[in-house]
């Protein structure tokens, strides 16, 4: 079941350099599961679409958002006061396979702003043989405390300022860490090398892919990625990321 | 108070459809709006065989509205048949599919293929942009029109929609031949082509390059190219393009739409169909006015 | 870093011009601008004799830009020369004069008068969709176009620049047209013919019942078209249509335009164009660009 | 000279129904004089043209605008709270002609959401021979207590519930008042029923006329009026309204 509705903003923050966080009390919450995603409907009249964002965390009938200020929509996003009332969608698409994680050793890689989808899965993974690996800019990281109380950290930050110097492949080659499963999200170079790790590994891994989306909900097929196989819409190899995605078994898609 | 309009002979129990392409075969937005408010569900087109679409980004938005290059992706009339007409007619509305083909040939066998289908009627995309081959062209040259037109009235079974592009000097000239070779209705505005450039990338935003423009930025100029088709032919028009409330879709009508279609909108609001059902019934009211077909074509 | 063009030997200081019809002479907004900060200034259509215009509502509101209907009133060419050229002549800018006709003698006989004026270019407006006679039908008919582009060049002392309408099925057949017959440029996209109806009144919100749709709305449309004539043709292009900030018009220079014109924003904005000249600026540092014509269409 | 900036809303209220009013501090007030105008810019962007509002009131650096909410604009000013920032351009127009009232038995005549520019004319003309003559619809009035404060105040009302039952016209008749000139704004019908009783009692009515205008500084010709003279731009009997107006002689104009 998707929700469309007003739903009322509790709080929000900024964490670290053009990154904020919303908690919106919502319906949707009931529903959420780890890597599923919302669509947030910008209020300016001339920005129509609305903007896909990752449930970051379940809380209390609470849905907390993590993004970065990009474009339009989330700087207006950014403006919002608590108490505001925001209109939101969801929650879609497929999220991650957790059941997969479940006796298993799997790693947790957030790349960027991928990393917020990463803090409800390793949620619903506590308790399991669980390393959660997460790729910074700089030593202005977010949510990494958040992540400390879920599972052991690793990070990897792009000037060294904290962690492993490089990007999240660079700890696991480094720290020699190993696992049964992946479950990622981030930017595409992270995916794309990720896919080929879980290849040359044996490893099976689930990433969370990013299109540009108009509906959502499947309707527009304006999200697509290429599959190995058979999309179940049009039968082309041709996924919509919003609802067979965003979450993917590496291995059945071109990337 | 009456709000159902007739087209060649098939009554809706109401003016207001869904635009091609925007609200798939209703399946996906079926939580969110009871189909069976709508007077009509008008489906994604589907062509003759499976179609893989354009590569992406397929979609990016621009002020006051959106930019599309799908490319048509769609699973085929076998496909279609099986699965998404059986879904449609569980709801009491009727259905309009939407074709296209590369070739007359290709357009011919998916409106023979829907013959004995139980939809209501046809509708054919003759203006897509986002496609090579086929589509737009047919719908940018009067005298192909014609000739399409004429080669899918001679097999269709059900009324026939062409539908018309913007991207035309003239766009009284298209109404004009859709009409002389036969064609039922017509419907418009398909998108407007349009462009968005990454100027720090500094490369085209869609991987088509171009893409169909849609949403309310392009309201005025569907409005004056209805206007212009309902002075030009007598026959009925579905008219679309911007369409995100009530109000929006009287214009047409009073321009001279019999019924209209809800495309974009979808995006901003998936409830925007039955909003704009309820609006026109408020407005009927507010003006009393007890009969829907006293305001098609009301403004001259 | 250099910002300044060339086109058919005259050299702007910068690429940034007024969108004619938006700016008058430039006197109404030189208490917000230093005109001399402008690479030209081009100015309202002028006719060969006063004309009246078209009667109100001539303008209104609509989602993401507005529609005109002006109909071109003008105090005639031989006011203009007395008043406004001299006016702009205390300026350190170029002067583009843009002349409306509604027959091609009218046209040619306002170019006469213009060649012995100091003015630096002229701008054949054969694309206003609001007055009934002349104009437009130049401009949707490439025979026609290329016939008064000929008879314009016959006698223009100047470099002509055509103004080409957007209203038309090939817009790259329209600069193909403008080219062969010897035009120096060509500047586009005027407005779009656009129409809205004011449902409580059940009339047109325009006494002339459609105008010419300007404003960010039209964007998406102008920098298609920018595109195709770009490819289609290697003639000096000036890129206009809702252009309200750098970024905006950055668009058009990437999709091929040598110079730029800011319109309709200057009503929502009238610091406009000072502010896209500045952003044109930042832009080119923070892109390392040293020269302004390495921009101009470096997306293809 | 005329200030486009930033101004800053000092406060605002709801006056009646469906009527706020505004106060804005800025530099154009040093500069207003009565029956001039201020555009008043919607930040929606797709709202894109500024709406043109006629000074009701100038004091200490502020100008107070009254209005009625009537579409999208108006709606989003009446929703802005203090301490917003408002970006307007003015003065705009020519005003009323003052000096024309000095010495003279005047009326004042405001018709609907006519009535505020009146406020500031009657300020100037204190102290001379001055009646204010406002129409309502019903009882909900606005301004009428300013007024009062300034000169004697007839007022008609549609429904009859105060002064007058009709329009202003019926009060000139009813109380039989009589002048030597008239300043007047409002709705289209009163402004031609002044013009034909100044034509047949040989009194001189200044009338402030509306059109829809774009820019508002004389440069897109959107808001003309057919005068009897030739105009000072287009020498075609086109007066601009924004710029030779809003206020005209009402024997110079057709309406
Ligand atoms: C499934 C999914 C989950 C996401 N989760 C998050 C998250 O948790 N936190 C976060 O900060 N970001 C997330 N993103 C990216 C986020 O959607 C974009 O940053 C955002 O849409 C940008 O909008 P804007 O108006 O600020 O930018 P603009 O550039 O003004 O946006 C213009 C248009 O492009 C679209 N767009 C721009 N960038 C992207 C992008 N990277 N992906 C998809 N659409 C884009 C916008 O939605 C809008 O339609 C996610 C994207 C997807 C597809
Ligand atoms: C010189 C002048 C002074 C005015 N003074 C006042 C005043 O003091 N108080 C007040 O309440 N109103 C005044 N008006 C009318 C006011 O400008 C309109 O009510 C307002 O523009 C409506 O905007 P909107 O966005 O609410 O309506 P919308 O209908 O959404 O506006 C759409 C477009 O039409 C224009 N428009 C709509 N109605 C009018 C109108 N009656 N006159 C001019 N343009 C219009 C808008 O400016 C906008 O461009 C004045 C008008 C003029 C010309
Ligand atoms: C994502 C998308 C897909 C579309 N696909 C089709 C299509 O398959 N067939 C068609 O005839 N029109 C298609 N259209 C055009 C719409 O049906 C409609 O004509 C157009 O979008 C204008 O209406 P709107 O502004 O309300 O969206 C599509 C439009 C969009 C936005
Ligand atoms: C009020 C108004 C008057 C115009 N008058 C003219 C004109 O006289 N001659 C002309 O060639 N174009 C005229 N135009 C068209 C503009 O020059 C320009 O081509 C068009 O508005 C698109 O640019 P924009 O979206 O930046 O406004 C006019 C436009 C507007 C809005
Ligand atoms: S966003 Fe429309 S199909 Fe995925
Ligand atoms: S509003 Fe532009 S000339 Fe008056």
């Amino acid at each position: 079941m998707q929700i469309c509705e007003e739903a009322k903003l509790i709080e929000t923050n900024k964490l670290s350099d053009g990154i904020f966080e919303m908690y919106i009390k919502t319906r949707v919450a009931s529903l959420a599961k780890p890597g599923q995603f919302v669509m947030v409907y910008p209020k300016d009249s001339a920005t129509l679409l609305p903007r896909p964002i990752s449930i970051c965390e379940v809380s209390d009938g609470e849905l907390r958002l993590v993004y970065r200020v990009q474009g339009k929509g989330t700087k207006e996003f950014s403006l919002y006061k608590e108490g505001e009332m925001v209109k939101i969608l969801g929650p879609l698409g497929n999220g991650f396979p957790v059941e997969e994680g479940k006796g298993k050793r799997s790693i947790l890689i957030g790349g960027g702003i991928g990393v917020p989808p990463i803090l409800e899965l390793a949620k619903a993974l506590k308790g399991e043989d669980v390393t959660i690996l997460a790729g910074y800019r700089n030593s202005d990281m977010f949510l990494d405390e958040d992540f400390k109380k879920q599972a052991p950290l690793e990070v990897a930050t792009e000037d060294g300022s904290v962690g492993v110097k490089g990007n999240v492949m660079d700890v696991i080659r480094e720290k020699n860490l190993k696992c049964d499963v992946i479950f990622a999200c981030g930017p595409m170079p992270m995916l794309r090398a990720i896919k080929k790790y879980a290849e040359e590994n044996g490893v099976t891994a689930y990433i969370s892919l990013e299109e540009r989306m108009a509906c959502g909900v499947g309707a527009c097929l304006g999200c697509v990625c290429k599959t190995t196989h058979k999309d179940s819409h049009s039968h082309v190899n041709n996924a919509r990321v919003c609802t067979e995605g965003p979450v993917f078994e590496a291995s059945e898609v071109e990337i | 108070m009456n709000t159902s309009v007739k087209i060649a002979g098939v009554e809706f129990k109401n003016p207001v459809t869904t635009a091609s392409g925007t609200f798939g075969s209703g399946m996906e937005y079926s939580q969110f709006v009871d189909l069976s408010r709508l007077g009509a569900v008008t489906t994604k087109g589907v062509a003759l065989t499976p179609w893989q679409g354009n590569p992406t980004i397929r979609v990016t938005e621009v002020y006051g509205g959106m930019l599309n290059a799908i490319g048509l992706q769609n699973p085929g009339i076998d496909v279609f048949c099986e699965r998404d007409i059986p879904f449609l007619k569980k709801y009491d509305t009727k259905i309009i599919v939407n074709v296209c083909g590369k070739t007359v040939e290709e357009y011919v066998g998916v409106v023979e293929k829907l013959s004995e289908q139980p939809v209501d009627m046809l509708e054919i995309n003759v203006s897509c942009p986002n496609v090579k081959e086929g589509a737009i062209a047919f719908g940018q040259d009067a005298k192909a029109l014609e000739n399409i037109t004429k080669e899918i009235k001679k097999v269709a079974k059900q009324p026939v929609i062409m539908k018309l592009s913007p991207n035309v000097t003239k766009i009284a000239d298209m109404a004009r031949a859709a009409k002389a070779a036969g064609a039922d209705a017509i419907s418009l505005i398909n998108t407007i082509t349009g462009m968005k450039i990454d100027i720090n990338r500094k490369t085209f935003v869609l991987a088509n390059k171009t893409g169909g423009m849609s949403g309310p930025a392009i309201k005025p100029v569907a409005v004056r190219m209805v206007y212009e088709c309902a002075q030009a032919v007598k026959i009925p028009i579905i008219g679309m393009g911007g369409i995100s409330c009530a109000e929006d879709a009287i214009e047409f009508i009073l321009a001279g739409a019999t019924m209209v279609a809800v495309g974009a909108a979808n995006f901003s609001n998936p409830f925007a169909t039955v909003e704009v059902i309820d609006g026109i019934e408020e407005y009927m009211k507010r003006q009393n006015v007890t009969d829907i077909n006293e305001l098609i074509g009301a403004v001259r």
